[in-house]
């Protein structure tokens, strides 16, 4: 889950606010490429009824082991469901996990990081310190352990977990940030101006931090939709659910590979790489956007040897 | 004057080369940006000479272009800008046509640069001392005692206790830092040094004091010096040639005596008012309404006329040359009424400007 | 000083709450090891004997929790791990822990640092090469590979390099098990040969990371004045680029790395998953399948202390780096 | 059964389920110790090996383990004796499962009956060693049983308090087995499922301190190969040079790789590196048989996979004689078998009787009678609706399920469709197994997917698991095996009797049983779970096969695993 990584470098040097985003997204190709595979999965995730006309996906209703066909364009499963319907539907699942999940972690990330930096003294020291711990306790023994004796996992433990474990990250950026931030002029004349904390934090300080708070949100939906997929595939997820994870997870125990029907797993894998693909691409835009010297340069082509010397 | 032999034998040379013409002779010099929103020149068509030994002083607000035109000068342009036209002779060699090999070979030897906020000019990661020395081994072969002898030398040179050699920028008061970059900047006593806002950063007092410094020490080992600065009065007393740039050109150049008894062009008349005294809180630009324009797209005519309290007519169309007045020059149509003729600098070069955009 | 103890300090706090956590969580669920004997032996041995044979293997449940805890807490640090009580019981902990330990330090640990150095490099490079064939290349490549997941760069490279190749390369185990551990030429080979998927797996799925945020620390850098500086003095490229630049861009990647290690272990251990690489990842999760506490418990903290100590070392990377870490102790 | 690796134990307990049924069905006409007080038997040991042949040649076993080898071999310890019984402890007695009960003399040549079948005499083989060449005697055999005795954690099968075993004594070459009640039931307990250690190790200080820690690294046996050596990937045995059988084993040398999963076990089978395969193998068709004219599966089954109902009124719905009927009539068995199974299982019966292995228990007509003997969604609907349940107002249950067992997943996927038809809203919930356990342990779910695994000699043995009462609990409290606390006193009785009946009362008393479960559904069984079996012909013959099953073929089974073993033999080295 490395993904997680986002350079930050940048970010502390700009103070832009939302509406420069999108003005940069429409000059940012990755960010284009990102955010339309993302919209095409929401609507898939909104109205899986468009794309298949199957409605019951994991109902055995098809002759096992088909190969793609008209009718089945991904063929079916040993267990005779449609999986390119499956895919469809489980669409929404694994959308819902990576932003819920990612929302929630993000939200977290930047009360407790924003709090550290701003009240600094102890109460950063507390917060830091569980900031660390959190960041470098291995947190997938956990999510095993947790998932599996959490009985049945339902989508609620998932998210739960998902959300404990992921939030630490982005906590620790906005933390860093945030310090940076701490004595910039446009936060001190705030405060010469005797504005409240809290109008200071929310008004002044966090929309000079769009570019980073949405990465560390693009950071989360990532982590969070490549870890439920591991869960689930595992088989720590709800086997009846419908989700990307849970394909795999099936395809896995009925050795999809090794009998002939690689499809069923690599059609949910392809999903959710795309999926995590389009966070890693507009993740990578907004690094360029908040620092510009990412951008990609078109190297002119001058002959300084036709630079006449007259 | 070092006692090494080398120094010696070099000034000689430099003496002898210096002897036919300026130290450094820069004509219709031009950088361009390639930025998101198209094409951006930043400098457009300056000229200017320093001779051996001159002080000369570049002052204009920020954005208008003179870092921009110092780094073309130096070479050191990052990726995204490129120069696109003119020349920069150095000791009548070409700067601008040189390969980054050739460069090297000048570099710090002959001229060298010093950096506004040394805190981001010097290499957090790594001691004064190494990077004096590396400096210096780019250059030369030195025994390690020479490299350490000189290192100490420069800095007795601007006053800093050579124990400081072994500290990181991080433990230097920002003054010190400053020095320091001096100190290194003279590893080789070139004869220009190319300064871009040395003081900023510093409180007024300390920047009076480096400025005396700075002085003495030129006076001292003969340099040259190009400084960038938007302060115009700090180089009132220690330039000798004063050129205000506005929107990437020239708009007056002449010796900074003329110039600031009589400002002949409405920004540098501008740009004096914005500092009614040395010691007074610095205030933002009252003589001139607005900020600079946006270079992707400068204004027709003059460039100066969108804030200009004197614009007449022919300002909106007519892009004005450089008009003799007394010692000076000035890209004005008030001075209308005598051309310049800076000899051997022709206005316009389309045949290159042409070749540029290929 | 005050920075070292504040990470001692950071350390011990850490290596307690996982080890906390890690005793908790498991007794606080459902389930408990004799269930899961009764089920793996479907109920035709004697409850009673069974008890009896856990208790023998020091399992107590009866005692006080706290007590346990304790102990639990005690043994963790005196090496006492005690004897598997789950699929292997009867096994040694330790005896698992070191079978399994060399192939996940030999496979997971090589690759990852690997991985990092090789990543930084390439991004060095890239952003050297600002606008090059390279630089205009590897950063859409790499965003993508960093978005993918581990187990499933997994399952499509058996799927090429096995399945349809006919087992051209090994899919699982780390080597074939009618081989006797030796030191020969062939049985090295065979090792290798079973590495190469999973090795192959991490150093595909981590690498991007490493070089993007390597790449954008270095193009952040090399606009800094001093790299400029680095030019006006006429420096050799290969100075400014080493001495300059990427020293001073490694720093930030360096920390990103520690952090990341944890999310690096998730990783591995679905890759030990799926190509059924029996290392401590592998363990832990049959440990966890089978509620065998002991061995759970011993992995568990090994993880842990894996983590701080590459933690420890990348902060000694960082203070060797930085002069201000080691002056002020705080980044 | 597990068809992932997600859990290892739980292809542990694969073994150990079919392990459980390595035992022989007295037939009442066959020569069975119930009616023949001095003994058995053919005394040609693995009798139905005619010729004898050449020795040479190895056999790979490929069955996934889903652990690395802990190379232990205490046959006391659950975890690993699939690994040293039948390979390198023996039994007294082999009964035979498969083929009506043939028992085959191991380290006793005969035994006899007390009155009563309160005790047994068994005659101890002459002329046998063990491994390290010391002789094997009466002594060694006494030491054994005693030893459970002492050491309650090795008595897995509660001789000494369950079975009621009192004394083991041994007068030269004879043993003698008292208990207080009839024992015949767990004759294939004593005599088949313990293996005999040597009282020259055992009593060795280290052993003596711990006989059920130990972990017997280097197993000392009577059987017929050693272990040498064994490592975390693999436990290879060689042919023991003492073995008593002359000549025998065929097999020199056993490779026994410790798979991690069924996907590379599956393929070694498949490209023909392993021979014997004891794991479910997806798609078996295409991915194996289809492979080489050598591939063979033969996978006969042993147990009931079936669906538990709580009974208990705290249970309204599933406590319901009518909706417990009307789920039996609607599930359609086949159809299960196919999906869920891979037609690999074949479908179950509502009598809970195995067929075919337990045919003579079975009465076809009572289950006609009964309109149990094919799917009856008409019927099933009416009970539904006499329980105040339809389609339109469906009745909600939650069956618990375990997680990664994948095939029960699917099989429960018809079975949801089965019951929508009749007005049976189901939810399948899968719970990690521990938490599966506990909740069927302690009774808290509506209905439960489960295989019940313990067999034996005769359907009694599933049944009585399942069905007496003596082997359940309240809510709340841990039952050890009736789940669906069914207590029925009119079939604890039947129980009761059995024991001390003989042979043929034995059967009438097991169809009344079956009557039982016919009348009251207290479990509805779907498919059999079998003993998965695949072997490979190219260069290893003497294989058991429907002709001759002389042993239950999965390697999991011992002790059955050494009677494969004395069987095989390489082609090539003929």
């Amino acid at each position: 889950m490395t993904g997680l990584l986002v350079d930050t470098s940048g970010r502390a040097a700009t103070r832009r606010r939302g509406s420069g985003l999108t003005a940069a997204i429409r000059r940012s190709r990755k960010a284009q490429v990102g955010l339309v595979i993302l919209l095409v999965f929401c609507i898939v995730a909104v109205v899986p009824g468009l794309f298949t006309s199957v409605r019951h996906p994991n109902a055995l209703q098809f002759t096992p082991r088909l190969g793609p066909s008209g009718e089945h364009w991904l063929g079916t499963t040993s267990l005779g469901q449609d999986i390119w319907a499956q895919l469809v539907y489980g669409t929404r699942q694994s959308l819902v996990i990576a932003v819920v999940a990612g929302l929630f972690a993000t939200v977290l990330s930047v009360l407790v990081g924003v709090t550290a930096a701003y009240l600094g003294g102890l109460p950063d020291d507390v917060l830091s310190m569980i900031t660390s711990v959190f960041l470098v306790i291995p947190t997938f023994p956990l999510i095993i352990i947790f998932a599996t004796y959490a009985g049945k996992s339902t989508l609620i433990v998932v998210l739960i977990v998902l959300v404990v474990t992921g939030w630490s990250y982005g906590a620790n950026q906005m933390r860093a940030q945030m310090l940076s931030l701490r004595n910039r002029e446009f936060l001190e004349s705030a405060r010469v101006r005797g504005e409240r904390r809290t109008y200071i934090i929310f008004a002044e300080a966090l929309p000079t931090m769009t570019s980073l708070i949405v990465a560390i949100f693009l950071g989360a939906a990532l982590y969070s939709l490549l870890t439920a997929a591991g869960l689930q595939f595992i088989g720590l997820g709800d086997p009846d659910s419908s989700s990307w994870g849970t394909m795999l997870y099936w395809s896995e125990s009925q050795s999809a590979l090794q009998t002939g029907m690689p499809l069923w797993s690599i059609a949910p894998g392809l999903c959710v790489a795309l999926l995590g693909v389009s966070f890693a691409l507009i993740n990578y835009a907004f690094d360029e956007i908040s620092n510009p010297a990412l951008r990609p340069v078109r190297r002119r082509h001058v002959k300084r040897a036709r630079v006449r010397n007259t | 004057m070092s006692s090494e032999p080398e120094f010696e034998i070099r000034d000689l040379d430099v003496a002898y080369t210096a002897s036919d013409g300026p130290l450094l002779e820069v004509r219709d010099l031009r950088v361009e940006y390639a930025t998101a929103g198209g094409l951006v020149r930043a400098v457009d068509g300056v000229d200017m000479k320093v001779h051996k030994g001159e002080f000369v002083a570049v002052v204009g607000e920020s954005g208008c272009g003179k870092s921009t035109l110092l780094f073309a000068i130096a070479r050191l342009l990052s990726p995204s800008a490129v120069i696109t036209g003119g020349s920069v002779a150095f000791r009548g060699q070409n700067l601008v046509t040189m390969t980054d090999k050739e460069l090297n070979a000048l570099r710090w030897r002959d001229y060298s640069v010093v950096m506004q906020s040394a805190m981001n000019a010097l290499n957090p990661v790594t001691t004064i001392g190494a990077q004096f020395k590396d400096s210096i081994e780019a250059h030369a072969k030195w025994s390690v005692a020479q490299t350490a002898q000189r290192c100490v030398e420069v800095m007795k040179l601007v006053g800093i206790d050579p124990i400081h050699l072994n500290s990181y920028p991080h433990q230097l008061s920002g003054g010190m830092r400053q020095r320091a970059m001096i100190a290194m900047a003279l590893l080789f006593t070139p004869d220009l040094v190319i300064m871009d806002e040395p003081t900023s950063g510093l409180d007024v007092v300390a920047q009076r004091l480096l400025m005396v410094q700075i002085k003495e020490l030129q006076q001292k080992l003969g340099f040259a010096v190009i400084f960038v600065t938007h302060d115009m009065s700090l180089v009132s007393h220690f330039s000798d040639q004063l050129l205000v740039m506005y929107a990437g050109q020239v708009v007056e150049i002449g010796p900074t005596r003329a110039v600031f008894d009589s400002p002949s062009h409405p920004y540098s008349r501008g740009l004096l008012d914005a500092f009614p005294s040395i010691r007074g809180p610095r205030v933002e630009l009252t003589g001139i309404a607005g900020s600079p324009p946006d270079l992707s797209n400068p204004p027709d005519g003059c460039r100066f006329h969108p804030r200009c309290a004197f614009a007449m007519a022919a300002c909106f169309t007519e892009p004005p040359p450089l008009y003799r007045v007394g010692p000076a020059l000035s890209r004005c149509h008030l001075n209308a009424h005598e051309p310049a003729e800076l000899p051997g600098v022709p206005r316009e070069h389309p045949g290159i400007a042409e070749t540029m955009r290929t | 000083m005050r920075y070292v103890v504040r990470r001692l300090g950071f350390f011990a706090l850490t290596l307690w709450v996982a080890l906390t956590l890690n005793f908790f969580i498991p007794r606080f669920m459902p389930g408990n090891p004799l269930d899961a004997l009764r089920a793996r032996t479907h109920d035709r041995l004697s409850p009673a004997a069974l008890e009896q044979m856990l208790t023998s293997y020091g399992f107590k449940p009866h005692q006080n929790i706290f007590v346990q805890y304790l102990e639990y807490l005690r043994n963790m640090f005196t090496g006492h791990w005690g004897i598997s009580i789950g699929a292997t019981l009867g096994e040694p902990v330790s005896t698992i822990v070191w079978q399994a330990l060399p192939w996940t330090l030999g496979l997971v640990g090589v690759t990852t640092v690997l991985a990092f150095l090789l990543g930084s490099l390439i991004g060095v490079v890239a952003a050297w090469r600002r606008g090059g064939r390279l630089d205009s290349v590897l950063p859409p490549v790499f965003v993508v590979t960093s978005a993918l997941p581990y187990f499933w760069v997994g399952l499509m490279l058996i799927l090429v390099f096995s399945v349809w190749t006919h087992g051209w390369l090994p899919s699982d185990f780390n080597y074939d098990p009618d081989l006797l551990p030796e030191f020969s030429l062939g049985f090295i080979e065979n090792v290798l040969k079973h590495a190469v998927l999973p090795a192959a797996t991490i150093l595909i799925a981590s690498i991007g990371a490493w070089i993007l945020t390597m790449r954008n620390n270095m193009i952040t850098t090399l606009a800094e004045d001093y790299v400029r500086m680095g030019r006006a003095k006429g420096l050799s490229n290969s100075r400014i680029m080493t001495d300059y630049a990427a020293r001073n861009a490694m720093l930030p990647n360096l920390s990103g790395f520690a952090m990341s290690l944890g999310f690096v272990i998730t990783g591995s251990i679905l890759v030990e998953y799926v190509f059924n690489y029996p290392g401590l990842g592998y363990q832990l999760y049959n440990a966890v399948q089978n509620t065998d506490y002991p061995l759970m418990q011993a992995l568990f903290m090994l993880f842990t202390v894996a983590v701080l100590v590459a933690l420890l070392v990348c902060d000694f990377a960082i203070a060797w780096l930085d002069p201000r870490v080691r002056a002020t102790g705080s980044r | 059964m597990r068809r992932t690796k997600t859990i290892a134990a739980a292809v542990v307990s694969l073994s150990l389920l079919a392990a459980a049924c390595t035992s022989a069905t007295k037939k009442a006409t066959s020569s069975s110790a119930a009616n023949n007080p001095s003994g058995s038997v053919s005394t040609q040991p693995g009798s139905t090996a005619k010729a004898s042949h050449k020795q040479g040649g190895t056999v790979t076993i490929v069955n996934v383990q889903g652990q690395t080898w802990s190379c232990q071999f205490n046959p006391f310890n659950p975890a690993v004796y699939a690994e040293s019984l039948g390979f390198v402890y023996e039994p007294l007695v082999f009964v035979n499962l498969l083929n009506n009960a043939a028992e085959t003399p191991m380290l006793a040549s005969s035994y006899t009956w007390g009155p009563d079948k309160k005790s047994i005499t068994f005659t101890i083989r002459d002329g046998v060693k063990w491994s390290d060449g010391q002789p094997f005697s009466a002594d060694d055999v006494a030491f054994t049983f005693n030893l459970m005795k002492r050491v309650p954690a090795t008595d897995l099968y509660s001789l000494w308090t369950g079975a009621g075993l009192q004394t083991v004594t041994a007068t030269g070459n004879k043993v003698l087995l008292s208990f207080a009640k009839p024992a015949q039931p767990y004759f294939w307990y004593f005599a088949d499922q313990v293996g005999i250690v040597p009282q020259h190790i055992w009593t060795t200080a280290a052993v003596a301190a711990h006989p059920d820690t130990w972990a017997d690294a280097n197993p000392v046996g009577t059987g017929p190969f050693k272990v040498s050596p064994c490592g975390p990937n693999n436990i290879q045995y060689v042919a023991n040079p003492n073995y008593w059988q002359a000549g025998k084993p065929y097999i020199q040398k056993i490779v026994y790789p410790g798979y991690l999963d069924n996907g590379p076990g599956n393929r070694d089978l498949a490209s023909g590196k392993g021979q014997w395969g004891s794991q479910f193998i997806p798609n078996i068709k295409q991915f194996y048989l289809s492979k080489s004219p050598d591939n063979h599966t033969w996978s006969p089954p042993v147990t009931n996979v079936e669906i538990f109902p709580n009974l208990d009124p705290s249970h309204p719905q599933t406590s319901k004689l009518a909706v417990r009927q009307a789920i039996s009539m609607a599930i359609d068995r086949n159809k299960v078998s196919q999906i869920g199974e891979d037609g690999q299982q074949p479908p179950a019966n509502q009598t809970g009787i195995i067929l075919p292995t337990f045919n003579m228990y079975y009465d076809a007509s009572a289950v006609a009678a009964a309109g149990y003997d094919k799917p009856n969604v008409d019927k099933a609907k009416s009970l539904m609706a006499s329980a105040g349940y339809s389609p339109s107002n469906p009745l909600k249950l939650t069956i618990i399920t375990i997680t990664g067992y994948t095939d029960w997943d699917a099989s429960l996927a018809v079975i949801k469709q089965n019951l929508a038809s009749i007005g049976i809203d189901l939810t399948v919930q899968d719970l990690a197994q521990q938490t599966f356990n506990s909740r069927l342990y302690t009774g808290d779910f509506d209905l439960a997917y489960y295989g019940e695994p313990t067999s034996g000699p005769s359907p009694y043995y599933e049944l009585r698991q399942i069905l007496y009462s003596k082997n359940t609990a309240p809510i709340g409290k841990s039952a050890s095996t009736n789940y669906e606390r069914y207590i029925n006193p009119a079939v604890d009785a039947l129980f009761d009797q059995y024991p001390s009946a003989d042979s043929a009362t034995q059967v009438s008393l097991i169809k009344q049983i079956g009557q039982a479960m016919l009348n009251d559904v207290p479990i509805i069984p779907t498919t059999e779970s079998v003993d998965w079996f695949q072997y490979n012909t190219k260069d290893i013959a003497g294989w058991p096969t429907p002709a001759d099953p002389y042993a239950q073929p999965a390697a999991f089974n011992f002790p059955d695993a050494g009677q494969v073993l004395l069987h095989l033999y390489s082609k090539s080295a003929q």
